[in-house]
């Protein structure tokens, strides 16, 4: 299946990617897109994850079509 | 209860902003008791550093749901009349707005608790990053907020 | 850190008392983070009855002293850079504001905590008494103000 | 001595008097001071009391000159 990967801010820079569209398994976590996306670097420990721009937590299984964002802790305000 | 959520690449300016906002809630007049009102202001220094400048980037879509949903949780968590949060995103200055948020209730603690919940929430959980341009020139990302309470 | 205490018989337009207020603090540009507000406003409605008109009374020298007191108090608790409150007196009408209430600081929570600190001491300790027409012309005093927290 | 007296909002409609200036013994007490100027009337539960502008208790001494005030609970912001 086909899933859409978001990087932002300072992880957008370290991956060294905004966006991309992954072939990845039918059965795959957040985690697994992940690896998939970011060109083997492992993810920091405290990235948060949000699918369809919901946060979850890296073990969310995704769907066909999915849109998986990962970043760095919020800083607004 | 009316809530309006903006995010905004141009200036802020909280008082006029809230002006014309009220001005246009005919409906909430002689309704309203009390206002909470939260405006955070960009420094023109952090840990430890002269900051210049600020880049401030959101995720498009996400930023604004999570904001509406922060809001409707308040709705339900106190008795508001209504509620308004803008927050800039691009570029920005010292001594500029970054955010305001604003909630009109009946009586005053709604308006106090609520105002404070909406932006501790949104310092903790809304998609907002911040990269600081430093005397130098150089640039840094902010890594994470202070806490509030 | 300043403190400007006002009680007006004239009109209070919160916003551009802000507006005015922050244009004329050059000094304090680029070093606040936070500003935490409150408006009090009238309603047309108070204890199951409309309310056309009030009048509100003050003790002039104690009520001036006392806000001057609470705001000194809220600036050793807190880290402060600046605060203003503006109360009206005198006669008002529904959807006027009564009181405003603002402080300016470098991080949010001392902003929040002093701004509801200072509005909680001026319902509970500052001698203002308000007096209320009702529809029919009568007037009634006040009793007393509802809790806070 | 002389004190000067002042009564506010609903309490000054209930004495019937704004201000007055009071003779009083050398020993007297805030309450003292209410007795002579509420025209006998007992002073109500509720009642704040101030000395030179600061709240005091009832049972507060006075000064020959204080200013003494009494007024019902506020009601302002």
């Amino acid at each position: 299946m086909t899933v859409d990967v978001k990087f932002f801010a300072s992880l957008r820079e370290q991956v060294g990617c905004e966006g991309a569209s992954v072939e990845i398994g039918e059965v795959a976590t957040a985690a697994d897109v992940w690896l998939a996306a970011a060109g083997g670097k492992p993810m920091p420990p405290n990235v948060l994850v949000a699918v369809n721009m919901e946060y979850t937590d890296p073990n969310r299984e995704v769907k066909s079509g999915d849109e998986v964002a990962f970043f760095p802790p919020v800083t607004g305000g | 209860m009316g809530v309006r959520v903006e995010i905004r690449s141009g200036a802020l300016s909280p008082w006029e902003e809230l002006a014309g906002h009220e001005q246009a809630k005919t409906k909430l007049k002689g309704r309203i008791g009390a206002a909470g009102v939260f405006v955070g202001t960009m420094r023109d220094f952090n840990e430890a550093s002269d900051v210049t400048a600020m880049h401030l980037e959101h995720y498009p879509g996400m930023t604004e749901t999570h904001l509406q949903r922060i809001c409707a949780e308040a709705g339900e968590r106190w008795e508001l009349l209504d509620t308004l949060v803008v927050h800039r995103v691009g570029d920005l200055l010292p001594a500029e707005p970054i955010v305001l948020v604003a909630v009109w209730s009946e009586h005053r603690k709604d308006a106090f608790e609520a105002c404070r919940f909406i932006m501790e929430d949104l310092k903790s959980k809304a998609p907002f990053w911040k990269k600081e341009t430093l005397t130098d020139g150089s640039t840094r990302w902010v890594e994470k907020n202070t806490a509030g309470y």
